[in-house]
């Protein structure tokens, strides 16, 4: 295509948004709106996902010592652990510590069942955190070789905690998905249908060209430059509205001081974010014209 | 788009073979038919054949056939039965492809004008332009140029809305003229013009007929058809009743009401 | 809606009394100019008085103001100066909820026809019958009979982009006279029609103009300017530049081109 | 209005319905996609705050009688407190119960504090739950009046649960309350945008049908009814969509065991929702071309 008809068509598409107002803000703001809830959704879904891989358990793996186990033993103990591959954090919870709150909770309790018992019967504990969830059974197995860790006299998997956490994450990763999908194929289709309308309003438009001479592709560049603009502005204005709520609701959920608003970790990147939908709407824009232009153009 | 180069070089080739070298008739009918529904044909077994540099008024009452015989020939109407040639094209066998290069090569002025609402006077005229890749300089010199035979330079930035019946019909003349096509068909181009006005028009397609284009006319204007004295073909009820190399509107010469 | 029962009764005796009892003029004109912009004015100063039951022609160059002449009369342009009374209403100052009461009692052929693209020949004619709330059995008597008269029942199932250009006028004016109007306007009924038809339908004018039907046609076609020897309102520029009680379309006696 | 009058009116509706087959279908689908995402989310947020509210606690005040209060005089205090306003339930957690419990824990914990202790020193326990969370602070210093309930050694609020579940049910409650509206606001605006365009492509026969002397209710009317039946059928889709898929959810959340699936009461009643999807559909359908025809009638 020569440049000046290049250049004649981006004008054509420039002179089209501006010329047909009402559809072009049509357009606009249903791309806009509904990108806004496909990417609210989808964004507040994986924030949910992140929170939810974080949140589990103080401790996955309790191991407890003899209780003739020195203190030192116990530290060499927890140093070996810390040195094995694939272990986060190992904690010492001293017998110490555990008589103290064994005491309060008993005084709380009102069971005075401590104060009978000469001296402290506890024996030391180690809390092991993994990095992955699916290597803490293997890791018990390890711990349990007694010839290896003689010191060891009980490993105690959190078998409740983590099974919670592993299918509550993995039911949230896989209705994230098919909602998110849900709502993108919904998306499409409504802003498509949006588009469409704004074609069918051309139809006479359309015809005309095609009877003056014009190719279909000289009809069709400058309708898709336009849907393709539709998208962008679009994407590009909701993604400042999720961005902006979702801003306003970690505030309010913070200000709430439940046990959730401790927990929001990562954030997602604004930039990748923005530029996730811009293509995602300029895609389902410029396809949208696309598709809708076709059946105007399938008679000559 | 995907064929290769060189067989699309070798129809385009071909078709300039086919038109020029054979020098083949502008247009070459032969028992066109053109049925809507059963009981309804708008044309019925058709023949007719124009020479290049020929000047055709198609004449006859309302709903005689007219714009179906016209529509045939830039390919609106192609749900049709017969032999259709127009500028070597065989337009039943048409690939869609090839039907913008067919719409290019011709003028048309639509009985509905067909001017685009959202464009100015001159941008309408220049689309025609547009469509055959032409340059900013060129279409900066000839759409004023073809504005100015109809009289309508004044009007250059005025939308159709703002013009009125008449200066709309001759925008749609301006357009169908701007690209100096081989074949000039208008539909009732004089059809909401004064008769001043229209002999007016008349006298520019004799000039554009003189430089070797090729003019069909379908008309009621008696006063236009008995003035030029051309080829004129009577229609009545989908068949060619009349074909009359010098011809008046009617056949008898009626006394004048007056 | 809000308007109390008595008051709108009221409003409406003195309508009637307005028009019938004191027997005003049907068209009444005083120094009516519509500007476009400030260089453009499609009317300027016009003045024109029309009696009941007059026959008027409007006739001109191309873009001299009829057609926004008539649109004044039915309200469709409205941002005019000067004083417009037609059948007693005050154009300028009429209130929108008033303007379809004025349109139902006249009957209007519009220069584009205005068929409903989406209703059949007889739902298109019929709508002008519905609009006034007529009931079933006046519309099954009424709509064919205005078909009839225009010639056009056998396409009655029709939709318009099925009609050929003269047949869609003819229904536009089958429309227009189905609930006999008693101002009929017509912008250039016969511009698409050979002269046979043209002058069927100029006798049909004639028909209701005789049974006391005020008629104001604006036209390009001599032949029934000249044939039924009306009043004839000539525009030129956006003024009236004749007023001819029994007229022609020209005004000297061109010899006939032939 | 005439009986005929109305007939044509209804007429023409559906004529207009059944002769804009695109534009009938690209309306209709969009009211359809855009009442299921906003149906669905309510009804989503209306499930989770159902489930968050009865989520909570297996107790919700646990008051601690004197050792030596005799089983007789704790049914009694129970049966006191049964008929007390405000209360839903008072079980009984016997000392016994109790102590044997701790054994096992003690068990498990590896602990051995219950071996040396003589006898059974823990006190019988009354758990109480409340119909309304916030007579739950009331009901507590009623029952710390030791003068009236001279058996009672020590009353304990659930405040960590009870303080963690009222801020997260007021907090989903709350957000559903902004997402629910802001998805109203949202849909209605999309429909409306969509409505807008139908009507915009029919400017000219409204146009025309001025011209012919109809009024502004002749030609309202007929396209409000068709607004309405986009918007009457599109609703009924997309609450069967929902259902539908609220089912599909049930089962797959049922299907994964986590503690939530245990915990799905209450049911929404699919005929209130169809008929409030409705409701909702049809006002925003007739209202959507009450609002986008205005603008056309204006010019009369
Ligand atoms: N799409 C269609 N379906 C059915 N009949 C049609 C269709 N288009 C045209 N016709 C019919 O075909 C006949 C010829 O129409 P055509 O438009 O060619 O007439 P015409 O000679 O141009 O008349 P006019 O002078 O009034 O324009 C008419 O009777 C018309 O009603
Ligand atoms: N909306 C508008 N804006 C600006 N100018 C306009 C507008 N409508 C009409 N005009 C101009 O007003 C003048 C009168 O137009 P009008 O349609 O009344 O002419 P006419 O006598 O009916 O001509 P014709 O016989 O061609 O129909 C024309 O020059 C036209 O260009
Ligand atoms: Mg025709
Ligand atoms: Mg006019």
């Amino acid at each position: 295509m020569r440049f000046a008809t290049l250049a004649f068509l981006f004008d054509e598409a420039y002179k089209n948004i501006k010329r047909n107002g009402l559809m072009s803000i049509a357009a606009i703001t249903t791309v806009t709106i509904t990108m806004a809830i496909l990417g609210g959704v989808d964004y507040s879904l994986y924030r949910v996902y992140q929170v939810a891989s974080t949140l589990p358990s103080k401790f996955e793996i309790q191991v407890f010592l003899k209780t003739n186990a020195t203190r030192k033993q116990t530290l060499a103990l927890q140093n070996t652990i810390q040195g094995m591959p694939g272990v986060k954090t190992v904690s010492l919870f001293t017998k110490e510590a555990a008589w103290a709150e064994m005491q309060q909770e008993d005084k709380e309790r009102r069971t005075f069942l401590t104060a009978d018992v000469p001296g402290n019967p506890l024996p030391d504990r180690l809390d092991i955190k993994m990095k992955r969830p699916q290597d803490i059974h293997p890791m018990c197995l390890t711990l349990r070789n007694s010839a290896r860790f003689p010191w060891i006299d009980t490993v105690k998997e959190d078998n409740e905690t983590l099974n919670r956490m592993m299918a509550t994450t993995r039911l949230i990763a896989n209705l994230g998905i098919v909602i998110g999908l849900f709502l993108l194929v919904a998306s499409a289709f409504v802003i498509q249908n949006t588009i469409r309308l704004t074609v069918y309003a051309r139809r006479r438009e359309i015809r005309i060209m095609q009877l003056v001479g014009a190719t279909s592709r000289f009809i069709r560049f400058p309708l898709i430059l336009e849907g393709f603009f539709y998208g962008c502005l679009g994407s590009l204005l909701a993604s400042g509205i999720v961005l902006f709520a979702a801003e306003q609701f970690s505030n309010y959920v913070r200000a709430f001081q439940t046990p959730i608003s401790e927990q929001l970790p990562q954030e997602i990147n604004p930039f990748v974010f923005v530029l996730g939908m811009m293509v995602v709407g300029m895609l389902i824009g410029s396809f949208g014209v696309f598709l809708s232009i076709r059946r105007f153009l399938k008679r000559v | 788009m995907i064929e290769p180069h060189w067989i699309r070089i070798f129809r385009i080739v071909k078709q300039l073979a086919d038109r020029r070298l054979l020098n083949l008739r502008m247009i070459d009918l032969k028992d066109l038919s053109v049925v809507y529904s059963e009981n309804r044909s708008a044309l019925s077994h058709v023949t007719l054949h124009v020479e290049k540099g020929e000047f055709v008024f198609l004449v006859g009452p309302t709903g005689a056939g007219k714009s179906t015989m016209l529509k045939v020939l830039y390919r609106e109407e192609c749900d049709i039965q017969g032999m259709v040639k127009v500028m070597g094209f065989d337009i039943p066998s048409m690939h869609p492809r090839d039907v913008p290069k067919l719409r290019r090569s011709m003028g048309v002025v639509f009985q509905d004008f067909g001017l685009l609402p959202n464009k100015t006077v001159f941008e309408n005229v220049a689309f025609a332009l547009r469509v055959i890749g032409a340059g900013r300089r060129e279409i900066r010199s000839k759409t004023p140029e073809a504005l100015d035979m109809v009289g309508m330079t004044h009007r250059c930035d005025a939308f159709p809305n703002q013009l009125s019946w008449g200066e709309q019909q001759r925008v749609a003349i301006a357009r169908a003229l701007v690209n100096r096509p081989s074949l000039f068909i208008a539909d009732e181009p004089t059809g909401n013009l004064d008769p001043d006005t229209s002999m007016g028009i008349a006298s520019i397609l004799e000039d554009i007929n003189s430089t070797g284009t090729t003019v069909i006319v379908a008309t009621h204007d008696k006063h236009i058809v008995d003035a030029l004295r051309k080829r004129v073909v009577a229609f009545n009820h989908g068949c060619i009743v009349r074909d009359d190399p010098n011809g008046r509107y009617d056949i008898e010469e009626k006394p004048q009401v007056s």
